[in-house]
């Protein structure tokens, strides 16, 4: 999975769109990856499992800039993601370059974190208006096909406080593909959610797995979820990869006993 | 402590008082060149230099300072924070109704600080109420009334807290000029040695058609009429023998500045 | 004491011009105390601390020394710079920055309540700084502190009798101005003493009545 | 500046703001510990008179206020105040209001279960208050006082305006001695910031004493601005007098 | 149990100590208490036992006069607690004629309130020198003598915040026994503790409650210290005695279906 491939076409499906290289992150004394490689191919969908703790928010944390790696780099459909490549030598990048690189990816938040001082349909739309430069009335035809596709088309005008956290969630993830991005991040999206509203939400994003060429890299305790939509799973601890796989591989027959062990008191 | 009761018929006893303690207050209200705070944080000015030699010759040897606004001289006064208001106030029958007068010490006329040149050609309060030029003066100087005589409204007066400021408004334009007494307006500009503004020459300042003297001199609490006597006797001596203009000199006034009205003229 | 309805009845016109003068100048005030507060509160998060520190600094020691220092600093030192003012401009002016350090507080206060997750969900939808700060943060720290922006209003309004030792003509003025020329002070005195507490209960009572609804 | 202003003037400046502070903040105090306590009476009387004493001393603007005790009083009641007092009665009057909102809040945050365990042992109303209530009100008071207190120290210069020579005073003397605004008001701003400094170590040191004498960790200093006026304190005072107060009266 | 008797002697053992008599009490249109009638004979200990809510705590809280009841007279030691008889007629009590009265009752609480300003000796000794006008040396005495009896000998000068929950509940009590009251309310006063502290407390109640003759009126959920302790358990529901009788009764062989799900459900 680590090979150089051809960036002449990074976007092709099956090129490699994230490439992590000897990345290391540390919270003060706490190394919490420690040189870490592995990469993604473009449209696949990818899953992230291991224990608390191991660094799994960590990676999706890096790949949307919100936190910065110490050591390594990061390259996000052959660019470098916190770096710039200037007359052939790599500096830290500045805002806008990682700006550029930074809209190829959408996020969705454990905690939804949809603006509370605006509207659905003006949460979804806000982004693409702005950042992307969309007429309003493109972004507000973009947004309404998006909430008919996580079902709340009849929800424009409330105020995320009216909704569920279901439904929010589901806002967040309209929101989170207006941007168009090529791969989304979703980090445990239905954990901080009522047992009875987690089905509506993962029912949307198998739907947008199986009918979507997108890429995702998702950080889930949900493992028929997970074994549904991945074509990979990859098994952390400690911030490093100890295991990989398709999901029948691994859920069926992982060789290490720190997987089999996970699996057990999760499944 | 409570104000003493106004109700003292005998002509008080304040300077027997003053004799024992061996020191008199001067209320006084950072004018130059009347009363003031020199640069070396000394007090002086042309009345308390007079009301030091006076008082000396009355038998109390020291004067102490009361420095305060000119708009609280005469409460200041009345509520026994000074024993003396020493800063030149001008005599008038509205002063007089609240506090008793030595007899004036000056007269004076008024003049003003305008801009360099005397852009507006302003030389008496008709021409500011014609030209419709911004005056200024101080908190509680007389030049108000002398103003609204001819017609400028309070309300249109910039009222500032001293001539210094006067000064300031002026070169910067906040004011185009600043109505004072003579010496008052010609001491600021020497002292600031200013570039952009000057003094104009003395004038006569009209009341009810009339004009009016400005004349100033020492109040005193209405019931102390024993202590205004007293110091009026020492007054009209240094007058008589010219020490009073040679203590005075210093301060900018000249034998134009002498009077020999009394503060009866003045109150009526 | 011997009150004079004569001269309370003469001096109520100069009150109301007074009036309109102080309301102008709190209205004036708290309008730049706003907008430099905000801008203060901004800097305060600024990535570089070479624009902290100096904000910090000088914030402190604006809010920690005396608005009637200020004013004559500002009424006397200014023009000396050939910065020309009217009175009433310096007044405003320093009373609309010694307030901004108060409000400053105020909006940082409501910026750190704005949860971390919507600084995170701005950057992950690449909003740029200026779009986070307009759209996204500022509106949701305004809400909340409405009322304590209220409460400076009406504290500056209690301050504004301070411009009047700087000859702003306010209600203070006024009333000293009829005390040097007539001697009269119970009245005047009294009466810009009672339009004060006329003035600020009822807006207190409002900016209360306003924090418990916007209390959540 | 010379020395001659330095000496008669500024020095003894400073000195009557020190003084000015320290019997305003001391009547203020026990203005605001007598109504913040009155008002938590149960007679509904006692509470409307000291709340609508709180109100309109929170209303006045303390300058209009002193103008009032210095002009207005000795007309109407032949009752005369040195300037000094009149400034002291008036500042305390005023920064007493806001204190006692701050007394208020911090008797109303005391547990009431510590109420309930007082009466459960048979104390008296008075000795509730003084030996269970107030002792633990007292030390959440502090950091709120400390803010009121800058502020009081601020409001002194208002007394120049009634001719008490403090060092604002000091220095409008001066600025007509000198002719020179900017040396000397640039001085006195950092006199003023110099006081407030000490002051605020000064409360510091009492908060963490006071801590310290019921048992509670003394709080770290951390962060913070270098002055030291916490947020936290900052709002704290707000909220426990419901109302502004900072910079409030003055 | 709810019989006149006789006043002339009344701390005397066997006696009648407390008695409510038509005691109605209510928060708000929530009737609590309906004309409560019960009485407690003095050196008896008496558990109340009950559902949440049934007014357990409110009759406790009563006797306190922490609060006041809305109608009934309640009778210590044959006075009126908060009423007095004037020439005949019952008037509402005075702050000092309640002080007086409630001098013969003491209150453990369940979250201890000690006064976290005083240290362990003075919040014992507090009240006895301010109250009773003990001498210092005295109080001192008294207080040292009952931290021997709760086993806390040793932390005379520490603050109640040093202490552990169990230390707290047995200084509380030790403070509570310094008034020398003639009984005693003890409501759930191990409920707030972690479960390896609860034995503590217990004990040392058990052992109060064995060699002294003070009247007891305990709420409690540990129904094996009440089977130990108790003379009387009263089953209260909705704000009335529905059964009492000597805890072998109660527990083994109860009346009522109600008190027989209460105890199926606690035990
Ligand atoms: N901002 C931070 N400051 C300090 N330490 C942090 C920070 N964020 C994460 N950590 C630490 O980094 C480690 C990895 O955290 P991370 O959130 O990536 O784990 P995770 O795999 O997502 O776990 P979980 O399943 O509990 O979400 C943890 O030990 C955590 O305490
Ligand atoms: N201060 C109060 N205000 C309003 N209602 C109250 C108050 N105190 C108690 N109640 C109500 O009175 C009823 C009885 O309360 P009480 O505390 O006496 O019950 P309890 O038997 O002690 O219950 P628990 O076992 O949960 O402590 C409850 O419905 C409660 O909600
Ligand atoms: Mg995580
Ligand atoms: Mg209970």
């Amino acid at each position: 999975m680590a090979t150089e491939t051809d960036h002449t076409n990074p976007a092709v499906d099956g090129s490699e769109l994230i490439r992590f290289d000897q990345v290391t992150k540390r919270f003060g004394s706490n190394t919490v990856l420690d040189n870490l490689d592995f990469s993604v191919s473009s449209g696949k969908h990818v899953t992230l499992i291991g224990p608390s703790g191991s660094g799994k928010t960590t990676i999706l944390r890096l790949l949307m800039t919100l936190i910065k790696p110490d050591e390594g780099t990061i390259k996000v459909d052959g660019d470098y993601l916190t770096h710039e490549d200037r007359a052939g030598k790599l500096v830290p990048a500045g805002e806008k370059h990682t700006r550029e690189v930074r809209k190829k990816i959408g996020m969705v938040f454990q905690q939804f974190n949809l603006f509370p001082n605006m509207r659905v349909l003006r949460n979804i739309t806000e982004a693409p208006v702005n950042v992307l430069g969309l007429s309003k009335d493109e972004a507000e035809t973009r947004a309404r096909e998006l909430l008919d596709l996580v079902g709340l088309g009849d929800k424009c005008d409330a105020y995320p406080t009216q909704l569920s956290g279901g439904q929010q969630q589901r806002v967040a993830i309209a929101r989170a593909l207006a941007m168009r991005p090529q791969v989304m991040l979703l980090d445990e999206v239905t954990s901080a959610l009522d047992p009875e509203l987690v089905a509506g939400v993962l029912d949307v994003l198998r739907d947008i797995a199986h009918t979507t060429d997108i890429t995702m890299l998702c950080v889930t305790h949900e493992m028929n979820f997970a074994r549904d939509i991945s074509d990979d799973v990859l098994m952390f601890d400690s911030g490093r990869v100890i295991e990989s796989g398709p999901p029948e591989k691994i859920f069926t027959e992982p060789e290490h006993e720190r997987t089999r062990e996970f699996l057990s008191a999760v499944l | 402590s409570r104000v003493s009761g106004s109700g003292a018929k005998d002509g008080g006893n304040l300077l027997e008082r003053l004799r024992s303690q061996g020191t008199v207050r001067l209320g006084i209200a950072g004018e130059i060149p009347f009363g003031y705070i020199d640069e070396k944080g000394e007090f002086t000015g042309e009345a308390p230099e007079i009301a030091k030699v006076i008082f000396k010759r009355l038998g109390v040897p020291k004067v102490q300072p009361v420095p305060t606004e000119f708009g609280s001289l005469i409460p200041g006064l009345r509520s026994q924070q000074f024993d003396v208001v020493s800063a030149g106030m001008y005599i008038n029958p509205e002063r007089c109704a609240q506090v008793i007068f030595s007899d004036p010490d000056y007269r004076m006329r008024d003049a003003f600080i305008v801009r360099k040149g005397n852009p507006k050609n302003l030389h008496n309060y008709e021409d500011i109420f014609k030209k419709k030029a911004k005056m200024a003066t101080g908190t509680a100087y007389a030049e108000i009334g002398y103003a609204e005589d001819v017609g400028i409204k309070q309300s249109d007066m910039l009222i500032l807290p001293d001539q210094l400021a006067g000064l300031l408004a002026v070169e910067q334009g906040r004011a185009d000029v600043f109505a004072g007494t003579t010496v008052t307006v010609h001491n600021v500009v020497k002292q600031r040695n200013s570039q952009r503004a000057e003094a104009t020459e003395p004038f006569q300042a009209y009341v009810d058609g009339k004009p009016d003297i400005g004349a100033g001199g020492f109040a005193f609490r209405p019931e102390e009429t024993k202590l205004r006597d007293a110091f009026n006797v020492e007054l009209h001596k240094m007058k008589k023998s010219g020490e009073l203009l040679r203590i005075v000199r210093p301060f900018g006034f000249t034998k134009e500045e002498m009077t020999d009205l009394t503060a009866k003229e003045l109150c009526s | 004491m011997s009150w004079n309805w004569d001269v309370a009845k003469d001096f109520l016109p100069e009150l109301g011009k007074g009036l309109l003068i102080t309301l102008e100048a709190t209205a004036l005030g708290s309008v730049l105390a706003f907008a430099l507060g905000l801008v203060w509160a901004m800097a305060f998060r600024s990535p570089t601390r070479f624009v902290r520190w100096p904000v910090a600094a000088v914030v402190e020691f604006i809010r920690n020394t005396p608005l009637l220092v200020q004013l004559f600093f500002f009424y006397y030192v200014l023009p000396t710079w050939d910065i020309k003012f009217s009175a009433l401009t310096t007044g405003v002016i320093a009373l609309g920055l010694h307030y901004s350090t108060y409000t400053a507080e105020v909006y940082r206060a409501g910026i750190d309540g704005v949860p971390k997750g919507q600084w995170e969900a701005a950057t992950a939808l690449s909003l740029s700084r200026g779009r986070t700060w307009i759209a996204v943060i500022l509106p949701q720290a305004i809400r909340r502190v409405v009322p304590a922006l209220g409460n400076y209003v009406i504290a500056m309004l209690k301050d504004s009798p301070m411009l009047a030792l700087i000859g702003v003509v306010d209600m203070l003025q006024k009333a000293r101005a009829e005390g040097a020329s007539s001697f009269q002070y119970i009245e005047p005195y009294t009466m810009v003493g009672i339009a004060f507490i006329v003035i600020a209960y009822p807006a207190s009572l409002l900016m209360r009545a306003l924090e418990r609804r916007l209390g959540h | 500046m010379t020395a001659g202003l330095w000496e008669n003037w500024l020095l003894p400046g400073v000195w009557i703001t020190i003084q000015l502070t320290l019997y305003s903040a001391i009547f203020a105090a026990v203005v605001a510990f007598g109504i913040g306590i009155a008002r938590t009476s149960p007679l509904w009387i006692v509470r409307f008179l000291t709340g609508f004493y709180v109100e309109v001393f929170r209303g006045t603007s303390a300058l209009v206020l002193m103008f009032w005790l210095f002009f207005v009083m000795p007309l109407a009641f032949q009752y005369q105040l040195v300037p000094m007092w009149a400034a002291v009665l008036a500042l305390g009057l005023t920064y007493g209001a806001y204190g006692s909102e701050i007394v208020r809040g911090a008797i109303a945050a005391v547990a009431p279960a510590q109420r309930e365990a007082a009466i459960a042992l048979s104390f008296t109303p008075a000795q509730r208050m003084r030996r269970v209530i107030l002792p633990q009100a007292i030390p959440e008071m502090i950091p709120p006082f400390n803010n009121l207190l800058i502020e009081l120290l601020k409001a002194t210069a208002l007394v120049s305006a009634v001719s008490v020579a403090d060092i604002t005073f000091a220095a409008q003397l001066s600025r007509l001695a000198t002719g020179d605004s900017l040396e000397i008001y640039a001085i006195i701003l950092v006199l003023y910031f110099v006081l407030a400094f000490v002051l605020t170590r000064l409360m510091r040191l009492l908060e963490r004493r006071a801590k310290a004498g019921i048992g509670q960790a003394p709080v770290k200093s951390g962060k913070g601005p270098l002055i030291t006026r916490k947020l936290s304190a900052r709002q704290e005072a707000e909220q426990s007098s419901n109302i502004i107060t900072a910079g409030g009266a003055q």
